[in-house]
């Protein structure tokens, strides 16, 4: 027996639970097609309405289970990104969403604009939890009214799937979670990168040029299990838990604790194959107790 | 993707290692200038980036000296012992062209690509410089493979006193690898020349954006796809990083 | 040449700059002489002013690099400290502080009322960052107001050192640090652990009977790294720095990062010599460099 | 705290060895019931906590099965590695009063400290039964100490079919180790016997209570310091975890 382990994100049903988490993917067209097989769906890497290069490196450092990330989101601008990749997003047989991002709340409506209705674009992930940009990302993310603006001002600008992205930097996350779900999305990804430091003990200052990085990796787990519960608990919409996942047992503490589904990040980096062993890792969990689909998998999950 | 055993350990130079794996389709596939990225049980999170020193049959081998937590747990890997291969990676050195006559200049484990350049650069025609330095004679690859060799150590205890840089004779094609501030003096020197470069890495396969070299034209590229290897010119020296806590000095 | 390890905190001079954190040391008398030697100061573990039970078992769970605990501040209350430990620490040559938990600004008050004047008890560190109780701990932590209040409170009661005890858990450290500077704090030590979850996959519910618990250990570090720089830079008086530090290169991080002392937690629970090697390693890599003194460490703190 | 060599590991039963390693301050000092928390290089995070199985000479053994990720490397440790060791912790069996008659049940693993409570209860004058229980006859420990020995089969495969608590006589001392399911069954037959319950540890040296044990007067001893021995009825078998992970089962 092979248990069903489709998932519906609001409208959009997917084959799987087992999701590519922004940034970590690429553009999907750089992993040969077998490691794909077994994705529900992508999210393409962060894009800005324009071209950006980036932070200067040193942009990784690595710490203890975990690792520090200052890519400063560098990326194509929407433009390219319709023109080299959509096109090639548009023949896959799983949904590809875009993260997008902005300066401002216009800046996202924008970038929406641009992309909506471009074959490949299945819909669209607000990153307002970025904290490798000067100005928007993160900066979005632990305002509820600011983060309410930005998903507003994307919902009014396409049908498609909106999910917004969360991040951890805050003291309550079911305050911003009720925000941007009273404000249309149609989902939640919790959690972005936490903010983090790495000194260089030989140049007596921090080992990144950005100075802070983003912290992912298995490190964050219990936190991002922690606050994609809370997340969960909050609202009536899907969360997708996001922090941490190399194994099927990591997946599966999200989806116990209130997931609809899960992206795997870093642990792609290490082990091209991880979405696949999470995936097939699930499924044998399932069906070695016998239930016949995710939705039987119990949760717990007391509603607040 | 392979799981390939450890086959061989051997010192090519003070705190200087040779670890060899069976890896076949890395063995056959690899150019001069690609690396393997390393993952093994037990290891850090993120894999380890190591050019291919050497591919002979099924077997591949790296050469590297325990410069931090990572080189000194696989130093202390036994024949039988398994690591995580990912590769052949990136971009290796171009031996087109008709040119005759290639200078492989090195400093310290800079010498990573270089037997396997030797190999690529002869059999496109090439005659062979092979020019090495290191700190001091003790520090020299004691492997060596050209139709001229010179050696070149900073405290002139072997070889030409001074750097590699100085040491190489010109020629058409230059080919460079060792710390980033060295590749910058032979940028100077040989703007065509292609050099190898280092960077953190943290996924190898072109999807972190991890790895940015930053160009003289602007903007970055990625080390693992792109690179590593780079026309010298092209690369914006001040703004590389010459301070990784893991980088050889010559 | 020994490098001179001594720091004032406030009007505090401690021998050396690694502290032991409070919840991991016990009272000092479960640890042999030995492993004190080095001690700057020691934190004792958390205490109410009446006798606490603490949480039902199970009570921490381990997670990538780092562990999980729900203590819920099992103490025996302040009448028993005074009687038990501190004639004891009166003995010692290091300064004890005690870390104080309230449900109230009213019953931190009574607490150092309470302990103020008697010998033994050198100074005191608020805890207002506790994830693992009920009520009070974190979420006087986590907003400024009430965060001041209990400050404010407290240094009304007593003229010895007070020192405030930061929550992770906050969209911005700075705001919380001025708050208590300005409410009379001698020192802030940042951080507490951050709120995570584990979940165990045969019950289908959390690990910890309390459901969660706070994180701590060598995963954290960057996260600490950067609060605790973001707290120097935010104040003028001396930040401690806590956070999965193991060995003194992690010490070193904090204190270029524009810390002035440490405290070691986790680490002491694997290896009982941590503090004592962290504080010989710390003055190794002042030699090796030829720093005279710790003062003469170069510090990375560009204030904001 | 002991830098203790690995000295040897032996099969006893389906899945379950014996590791020992070269401890002299402990294998002096220990007591029957007693344990030692040990760590290893590229181990987990928290130390892992193994009753003293036996202690002779310079050396002493702990009794394990691989149930997860710690214990899964420790079976992999070779003659040599080491194990950083911290002990002997915990408060031991008492075999004073005077008394004539020690029964030790154990089911499974519970077995641990079994042999050391044998020795010490012939110190103090007492016949010894020793009553042993598992799933079945396979993974029965094969080493065995007692006056009279008893064993104890779920499926009947060999000796009494049902627990070790059931198959085992009365007595003026009884011990018993193993689950904690199995020790509360203990607690309810034998409210004075002197049970070593499993819990959680962070430290195991009383200063982080995490290793809290309930108990019927109300609060929490820990397990490290006041235990891991108990008087049966003193326990609050309904608050104390029974569902550990790496619970082993009789
Ligand atoms: C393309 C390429 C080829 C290389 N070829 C060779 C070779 O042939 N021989 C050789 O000896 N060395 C080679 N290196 C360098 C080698 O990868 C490093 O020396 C090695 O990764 C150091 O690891 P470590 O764990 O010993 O050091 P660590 O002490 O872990 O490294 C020091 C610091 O560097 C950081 N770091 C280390 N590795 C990485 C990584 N992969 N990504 C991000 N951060 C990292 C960590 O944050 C760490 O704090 C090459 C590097 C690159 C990019
Ligand atoms: C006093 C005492 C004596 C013991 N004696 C023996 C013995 O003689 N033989 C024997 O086989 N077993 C003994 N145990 C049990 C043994 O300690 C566990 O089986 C072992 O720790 C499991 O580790 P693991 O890494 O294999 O399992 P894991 O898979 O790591 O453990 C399963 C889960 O348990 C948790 N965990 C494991 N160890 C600890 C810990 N120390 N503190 C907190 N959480 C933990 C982890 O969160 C993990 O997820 C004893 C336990 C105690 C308390
Ligand atoms: C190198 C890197 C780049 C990332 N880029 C983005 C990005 O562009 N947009 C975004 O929303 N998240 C980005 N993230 C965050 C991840 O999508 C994910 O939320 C986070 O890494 C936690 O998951 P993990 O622990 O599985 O990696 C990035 C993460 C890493 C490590
Ligand atoms: C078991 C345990 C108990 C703790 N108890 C307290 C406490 O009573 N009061 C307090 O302020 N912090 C307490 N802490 C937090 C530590 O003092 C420290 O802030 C935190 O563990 C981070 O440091 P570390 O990573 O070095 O452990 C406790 C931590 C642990 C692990
Ligand atoms: S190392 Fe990830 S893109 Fe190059
Ligand atoms: S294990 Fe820490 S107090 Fe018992």
């Amino acid at each position: 027996m092979t248990a069903d382990m489709s998932v519906a994100i609001g409208s959009m049903k997917l084959r799987g639970p087992v999701l590519a988490a922004s940034g970590t993917f690429g553009y999907g067209t750089e992993v040969p097609l077998l490691e794909r097989r077994a994705l529900g769906a992508m999210v393409s890497k962060g894009i800005f309405l324009r071209p950006r290069e980036g932070t200067a490196p040193p942009r990784i450092a690595e710490t203890p289970s975990g690792m520090l990330n200052a890519i400063g989101l560098q990326g194509p601008g929407a433009d390219a990104l319709v023109r080299d990749y959509a096109p090639q997003w548009a023949e896959w047989d799983f949904p590809v969403l875009v993260n997008i991002n902005g300066e401002s709340a216009s800046e996202y409506a924008e970038v929406t604009s641009r992309l909506d209705g471009v074959p490949g674009v299945a819909g669209f992930e607000i990153n307002i939890s970025c904290p490798n940009v000067e100005q928007g990302g993160m900066f979005f993310g632990n305002d509820p009214r600011a983060a309410a603006a930005v998903t507003e001002a994307v919902r009014k600008r396409t049908k498609l799937p909106v999910w917004v992205k969360l991040t951890p930097m805050v003291s309550d996350i079911g305050v911003i979670a009720r925000a941007v779900e009273s404000a249309g999305a149609d989902a939640l990804c919790a959690i972005n990168t936490f903010v983090g430091m790495s000194i260089d003990l030989n140049a007596y200052r921090p080992r990144l040029s950005f100075r802070t990085g983003g912290l992912s990796g298995p490190a964050i787990r219990p936190l991002a299990v922690h606050l994609a519960h809370q997340a969960a608990r909050s609202v009536r919409i899907p969360v997708i838990g996001i922090g941490g996942i190399a194994r099927a047992e990591d997946a599966l503490e999200f989806l116990v604790a209130g997931c609809t589904a899960v992206q795997v990040g870093t642990a792609t980096f290490i082990n091209p194959k991880a979405i696949a062993e999470v995936h097939d890792g699930i499924a044998s969990f399932l069906e070695a107790r016998a239930f016949k689909s995710l939705a039987d998998l119990p949760r717990y999950l007391p509603r607040d | 993707m392979l799981d390939a055993p450890v086959t061989g350990k051997r010192q090519v130079a003070r705190g200087m290692f040779v670890i060899g794996m069976r890896a076949p389709e890395i063995a056959s596939a690899v150019r001069a200038g690609q690396f393997v990225n390393l993952g093994w049980s037990g290891g850090p999170l993120l894999r380890r980036p190591f050019s291919v020193y050497r591919a002979e049959g099924e077997h591949i081998e790296v050469v590297l000296k325990a410069v931090g937590g990572g080189t000194g747990q696989m130093l202390a890997l036994e024949v039988g012992d398994r690591l995580s291969c990912l590769g052949p990676l990136g971009r290796g050195f171009e031996f087109g062209g008709g040119a005759r006559e290639a200078v492989l200049v090195s400093g310290g484990l800079g010498v990573a690509p270089m037997l396997l350049a030797a190999r690529d650069a002869r059999a496109a025609g090439m005659k062979v410089t092979w020019v090495h330095g290191a700190r001091t004679a003790a520090e020299l690859c004691a492997e060596k493979d050209g139709d001229a060799v010179i050696w070149a150590t900073d405290d002139g205890s072997q070889g030409t006193p001074g750097t590699a840089v100085a040491a190489a004779p010109d020629a058409d094609v230059v080919i460079a690898c060792g710390p980033n501030r060295m590749l910058a003096a032979a940028a100077e020197r040989w703007p065509e020349a292609q050099v190898a470069v280092e960077t953190y890495m943290g996924c190898g396969t072109g999807v972190c954006l991890g790895c940015a070299v930053p160009l003289k034209r602007g903007g970055y590229d990625r080390a693992c796809k792109e690179g590593p290897v780079y026309r010298a010119a092209d690369v914006d020296w001040g703004a590389l990083p010459s301070h990784l806590p893991y980088a050889v000095v010559a």
